[in-house]
């Protein structure tokens, strides 16, 4: 299926790949085939997915130490954990392996100088606009905040980027949290109906995981609540839920275009014989609403429809690639 | 004499409660402190639909851990509960996804997962291998059968207006038919613990394998047979989460193999086998959600959630032995 | 109607059984006896199905049979109640009769028809115990009686009954041998292991000797034998001279007291003292609180009066005290008590002093270990060697083991408990020897057994208990009779304590 | 005379060998038959760099699983080992950033994980509850201490030139210095478990409670003292793990409790006790991790991946278990 492109015909077959911190979660799907899709448009180049089958560092650790002995010409990184791949990565980098980070920006002893990703902080900010949007900036009373893995630094700075931008347009309004909500989606939906009880006067719940987003709008329907609820990422129960309206919103941190993105950059430097660039590309996300749901839930479909849907974006960032680079300080 | 025969039919008569009493009594006693004392707190903890939605949400778990409880008291493990229950909820949305009748696909899920639950006997017992072993593996294998079936998606576009969903994700009287039905499950799952022949051979081999070999009890069989339960106990929580959440989602259930037996050994079923309590299992299951959702009343900061869960644990657990032990004091002295 | 012959099994390289056979008719007690390690108990589980000999048969009623367990073996009429216990601790009395599920409807159990059908046999083998207690709570003999019990409750036409009185008082195998008469008389066979020989006299119609694995004296009329020619046959040469009883010297250095010891439904204010260089005998019905003093003296009782002084004054609270202030604890409960039975002999045997006191330091040298566990198993002729796995010793051989752990160890009181629950009659001896040497060397030695002979044969003096007091001290005219007659005595017979109301 | 003393020698020069061959001679030979197999297809995976990799990163896993031997060999289980490792780090991670030399917080890192195992026997044995169940509380603890500790960030910003992580994160002759020091530790504690007295008091214990009870044995002090040695292992293994990975992290080491029991049981430690092997626990979790490193060299796809681990390692105890069964009817046989 794939070197049927004519764009890296006659060049040397690529071994390459990238290592994902759990092989059952849709945001690390979503990477990994944006990932792939960008190899095979590339064409000749065998692309290898890892991950554990359960979030654990030290697993993915091995998984990518592995990765690097097997496929040498490129390895994309997405990891939970950056402080843990500090040194795996700078071995990596030492034998001369190219190495791309995604999604959590890489540690300085890492030697990872190249990083895509999105801007957590902004994303959490713009969920927050949106609700104060459908709540009014007068509005008076609480959000309760949940975060499903306290100590994952993505999903912290979501988390900080939510509660700033409430005290910034919203000052009326409390917000409360964040509470550990666990990534278990039962454990998640027995956590956030605990605080709904808790919280019966509550405006909104908001959620900065995946399963947060799907927990919420099943309690709302299931109490018929009042209050706003909303959270991350493109689960289908969670686009159902923007769709028919129980979800005022959602975030899309548009994984599978950060790995494409990552993917396709790496082969296109690797092939050029360039080394890669310094800084942070950073990726766009988006904010889901009844407005944009159809298309989403349409692009969703397929890999191949997730692409042609993406294609404009990607033409256009893939142009420009140093101009969209910052530094990588300001990676969050 | 009419004094002897009095006392004696009232020991005849008072039995089954004392012994019930004697093995459960600390477990639920500790679950109502709790929930009253934190109803104390925080008095909206104890309006009936969070009461009852903390039941409905343990009737997973709890399930499990009642189905646990017998492996367990015949010195066997099974830690494949977790996946048992992702896939069977996969497979069980995949069927209907594809077209099949929704109650066609209850039965397949129950055939399914008793099957698969025998077969972690089948091979604890023909490659004689420790059972934590088996079915720790077969756990990834049923893990990783259901992200396959399910392509690493959840599956949704059930027909959520099929009698299935409406019927055993709805309520009766208020209380959700799972509650209801599962109520049922626990009395007719610790009736067959306690007094049946399939139980007593279970308690049997747990309590002295040895002597249950020299005797000529169906050891193999019985293995299989309650490896079989524990597993279909699994495919029933899958039915009623596939049920209520009208989607099939091939990464829950992380974990609950852990949670289920916790909750059995809490509720009486040591992991030296021999006995065990299905109601006690069913009581501890609750007594480690009531401790999670209660935490949520107390607004507890995020990074001391874990350490407060488990705080609270070790501290009801240990009042459940004192309260044994102070039982059972009393007990010796009459 | 029963018949092997020719059964050979080996384990590794050791002939357990080596062309041995026998033949059980009809309504007859046929006892099987022979020294420990002969191999009766092999000899019985292959003919129950419990073990599968290399070579042999079996023929039952003339048909060749070959079970693949008891269960098969039951369903034939042939019923096993097994040297060593094989009983459900966590299950109730009724439970542990009916395992394989007893009387009732669509797979319940009535309990109530299973009481029904107990009741009888549990009379008459006057087991009284509470039938849904959990067997846990019951002491050794009632759980052999329990096996017993389970074993007639399946009806059978051929009952096989290894050791049944090893752990049982006089008035329990007084009953059972009724009982066995009674059935042989309604045309049971019964296989009767035993190394009582006098029991054996008493019961039994005619008598197979195994030596060494094979069968020497086939099916004898007991009338044409006496104890002595048994003996004989058994060991292959002459009996050992009944050990004269000889007079010691009291130390008296040494001594255990107790003083006002009450222990809540076992002892009332009890006192006594035994010193150095004697052997006290405790004596009493099941539940006396005999057993409770040597509980006492090994730091496990609940004591809520009184004091128990060991040599050096010691008072012990737990186990671990009792034993580091020199106290040996030698149990017939060998299986739940004594062993380590997955583990090596040398290391069961070095145990206590190693493991337990810790005296030969943190890193203790292996060959020597193996070293000393070879000269126990010398001294005390334990048919093994020091890397055998105690679980394949024979029952009487696993007994010899648990007073080696002991004798290891060097301590300088003996509690006894039943110390020689199936030992045979030459090995008995050749133990009771031993305790008289330790006596000698000035140790104190407390024993209870529910064999009079042994009580009579090794005791100085013997306190009797009853209902947690004791009752009477017989030194001088020390004979069974004398004892069973104190034991039983009916409280108004009790000399010098008035009756307490219940 | 001389073919028998010739005989003898023999046979005390053979024992040691012979006793390892029959202990964990299935697991060792499991495991070369994976990495040669693998080998076979995929030349790379068996690149000393590869293999020592592979080597590594089972060093925290692996420490774990030898600890956890002394527990299980005594019929205790320690679920606490994932959360004092997760502790631990980011103990040493705070106190290291917070200015404390280095390789004094290493003796912290010990001396604390000695303490908290030791404090788990402690609770086990004065509150008389099951240890399942207080370590599984204890590892929420300690998780939630760690996160707290951790104030819910990483831990980074560690002097990295310091010696400390220089040589416990650097290699000597081209092997980690964690592995060397990692065999030392693992030849160390069989010996503890197999030629010491404490070695012997755990396993006594695990044979035969009751007896051991009767025969004077500190069964209380014993237990304590195990489940401190594993915590200490835990300890230890976070040291290395700190040293190497240079930060301080309070999400690693989910459900290593698992892994490390399973690696036990797998190298030939059962659940009920009385015997155990520390190589075989090493060994027993090299299997794992080469099991999980070798998909990685197959073209699995990726939502096969967990099902197939499941199936290899299903596979490969199967394989110890029958080859355990032919060593073990010709070791009958001579
Ligand atoms: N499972 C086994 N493995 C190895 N050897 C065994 C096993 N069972 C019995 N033996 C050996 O077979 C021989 C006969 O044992 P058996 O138990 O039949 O003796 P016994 O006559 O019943 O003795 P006792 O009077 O002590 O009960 C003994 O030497 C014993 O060590
Ligand atoms: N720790 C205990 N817990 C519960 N029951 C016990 C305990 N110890 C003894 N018993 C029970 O108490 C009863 C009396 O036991 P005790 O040991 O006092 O008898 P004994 O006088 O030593 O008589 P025997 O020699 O016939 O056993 C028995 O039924 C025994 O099972
Ligand atoms: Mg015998
Ligand atoms: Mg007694």
């Amino acid at each position: 299926a794939c070197g049927d492109s004519g764009s890296g015909s006659g060049s040397k077959r690529l071994k390459m790949g990238i290592a994902v911190p759990n092989n059952s979660l849709n945001f690390a799907r979503e990477m990994y085939q944006g990932a792939t899709s960008a190899a095979q448009h590339a064409g000749n180049v065998d692309f290898k997915v890892v991950g554990p089958p359960n979030t654990d560092g030290p697993a993915e650790v091995q998984l990518f130490q592995n990765l690097v002995v097997t496929h040498r010409d490129g390895v994309i990184l997405f990891n939970l954990d950056p402080p843990i791949f500090t040194r795996p990565a700078a071995q990596a980098v030492d034998q001369g392996v190219p190495v791309v980070a995604l999604d959590t920006a890489p540690t300085n002893g890492s030697k990872v100088g190249f990083f895509v990703g999105t801007d957590n902080y902004e994303l959490g900010g713009r969920l927050a606009q949106a609700a104060v949007k459908k709540l009014g900036a007068t509005a008076k009373g609480t959000v309760v905040i949940g975060q499903t893995d306290p100590g994952v630094p993505v999903l912290d700075n979501r988390v900080k980027g939510i509660k700033d931008t409430f005290a910034r347009l919203a000052p009326g309004i409390r917000t409360l949290g964040p509470y550990h909500t666990y990534s278990d989606p039962a454990q998640n939906y027995n956590a956030w109906l605990a605080q709904v009880h808790a919280h019966p006067d509550a405006l909104a719940f908001l959620g900065v995981g995946d399963a947060d987003s799907y927990d919420l709008a099943k309690i709302k329907q299931q109490e018929k609540g009042r209050y706003l609820t909303a959270g991350f990422d493109v689960d289908p129960k969670t686009l159902q839920a923007i769709k028919d309206g129980t979800n005022f919103a959602g975030v899309d941190p548009e994984h599978f275009l950060k790995g494409y993105l990552s993917s396709a950059i790496l082969i296109k430097y690797v092939r050029d014989g360039r080394k890669l660039p310094n800084g942070w590309f950073k990726t766009p996300g988006m904010v889901l609403d009844s407005g944009n749901i159809d298309e989403v839930i349409a692009r969703e479909k397929s890999p191949q429809a997730a692409y042609a849907w993406y294609k404009p974006q990607i033409d256009e960032l893939l142009a420009n690639i140093t101009g969209g680079i910052r530094p990588l300080s300001e990676a969050r | 004499m009419t004094a002897m025969s009095a006392a004696a039919t009232g020991a005849s008569l008072g039995r089954v409660p004392r012994r019930l009493i004697r093995d459960e009594f600390g477990v639920i006693a500790v679950l109502i402190v709790i929930v009253v004392g934190v109803g104390l707190f925080h008095p909206d903890f104890l309006r009936t639909g969070n009461l009852l939605s903390i039941t409905h949400n343990t009737v997973y778990a709890g399930l499990m851990a009642c189905g646990i409880v017998f492996p367990l008291a015949m010195r066997e493990v099974d830690l494949s509960v977790g996946g048992m229950y992702a896939m069977c909820m996969v497979l069980g949305a995949v069927l209907i996804r594809d077209g099949l009748s929704t109650w066609l696909a209850l039965l397949v899920i129950l055939a399914v997962s008793a099957a698969l639950g025998a077969l972690n006997g089948v091979i604890t017992t023909y490659m004689r291998l420790p059972s934590f072993i088996v079915t720790l593996a077969t756990a990834m294998l049923l893990r990783g059968a259901g992200l396959a079936l399910a392509d690493g998606k959840q599956i949704t576009d059930l027909p959520q207006n099929d009698s299935f969903f409406t019927f055993l994700g709805g309520n009766t009287a208020g209380v959700p038919n799972a509650v209801w039905i599962s109520v049922v499950l626990v009395a007719a799952l610790a009736v067959l613990f306690t007094r049946t022949r399939f139980g007593a051979r279970v308690r049997a081999i747990g309590s002295n394998p040895e002597a249950a070999e020299f005797g000529g009890l169906p050891v193999n069989r019985t293995r299989i047979a309650a490896l079989g339960l524990s597993g279909l106990m699994a495919g029933v929580a899958a039915v009623f989460s596939l049920a209520f959440f009208m989607a099939g989602d091939p990464t829950v259930g992380q974990g609950y193999e852990l949670t289920a037996i916790a909750s059995a050994i809490i509720g009486g079923t040591p992991l030296a086998g021999g006995r065990g309590s299905v109601v006690g299992a069913a009581a501890g299951c609750l007594i480690l959600s009531v401790v999670a959702s209660a935490l949520a009343f107390f607004q507890v900061p995020i990074n001391w959630t874990t350490f407060a869960t488990g705080g609270v644990i070790l501290i009801a657990v240990g009042a459940d032995t004192l309260l044994r032990r102070i039982q059972g004091s009393r007990s010796a002295d009459t | 109607m029963l018949k092997a012959s020719g059964l050979v099994k080996h384990y590794g390289g050791v002939a357990a059984l080596d062309a041995a056979g026998i033949t059980v008719e009809r309504g007859e007690v046929h006892a099987l006896v022979g020294e420990n390690g002969a191999g009766k108990s092999t000899l019985v589980k292959i003919i129950s199905g419990v073990v599968r000999p290399d070579g042999g048969t079996v023929e039952l009623d003339d048909a060749p049979v070959a079970f693949a367990n008891t269960r098969q073996a039951a369903e034939q009429g042939i019923a096993i109640v097994s040297q060593e216990l094989m009983t459900y601790p966590d299950l109730t009395v009724l439970e542990n009769l009916f395992p394989l599920g007893g009387p009732g409807r669509f797979g319940l159990v009535s309990t109530r028809a299973m009481e029904r059908r107990a009741a009888p046999v549990l009379a008459g083998l006057g087991l009284e115990v509470d039938p849904h207690a959990r067997v846990a709570a019951l002491p050794l003999a009632d759980r052999q009686l329990l096996e017993i019990c389970r074993a007639l409750l399946q009806d059978p036409r051929v009952l096989i009954l290894d050791e049944p009185t090893s752990a049982l008082p006089r008035a329990a195998s007084d009953r059972l041998a009724e009982t066995t008469k009674r059935l042989a008389g309604r045309g049971l066979a019964v296989l009767y292991i035993s190394h009582f020989l006098g029991e054996v006299m008493r019961i039994a119609q005619r008598v197979t000797v195994l030596r060494d694995g094979r069968t020497v004296l086939a099916g004898e009329e007991i009338g044409k034998v006496s104890v002595d020619s048994l003996v004989t046959a058994m060991l292959g040469g002459s009996a050992p001279p009944a050990a004269a009883r000889r007079e010691r010297a009291l130390h008296g250095a040494a001594s255990v007291t107790l003083t006002g010891v009450s222990v809540p439904g076992r002892l009332r204010d009890v006192s006594l003292t035994a010193s150095g260089g004697e052997i006290v005998g405790l004596a009493g019905l099941q539940g006396a609180g005999h057993l409770a003093v040597l509980d006492a003296v090994c730091g496990r009782a609940r004591q809520t009066a009184g004091t128990v002084r060991l040599p050096g004054g010691v008072v012990p609270r737990s186990p671990r005290q009792a034993v580091a202030a020199g106290v040996a604890y030698v149990s017939g409960d060998r299986k739940g008590r004594g062993l380590m039975l997955d583990q090596p002999l040398w290391e069961n045997a070095t145990a206590v002093r190693r493991l337990g006191l810790g005296r030969d330091g943190p890193l203790p040298s292996r060959r020597r270990m193996v070293a000393r566990a070879a000269d126990l198993i010398e001294r005390l002729r334990i048919r093994g060697g020091p890397h055998t796995t105690v679980a394949r010793l024979s029952g009487g051989n696993q007994q010899k083991v648990v007073l080696a752990k002991w004798l290891d160890a060097d301590p300088a009181v003996f509690v006894l408990d039943d110390p020689t629950r199936g030992v045979d009659v030459g090995a008995r001896a050749e133990m009771h020897e031993i305790v008289r040497g330790l006596a000698g060397e000035g140790k104190v030695v407390l024993l209870a057994s529910t064999d009079l002979t042994e009580l009579v044969d090794l005791c100085d003096r013997v306190l009797v208990f009853r209902r947690g007091r004791v009752t009477e001290e017989i030194a001088a005219e020390l004979t069974e009779q004398n004892l069973s007659l104190a034991m039983n005595a009916s409280p108004g017979e009790e000399p010098g304590t008035a009756q307490e109301p219940r």
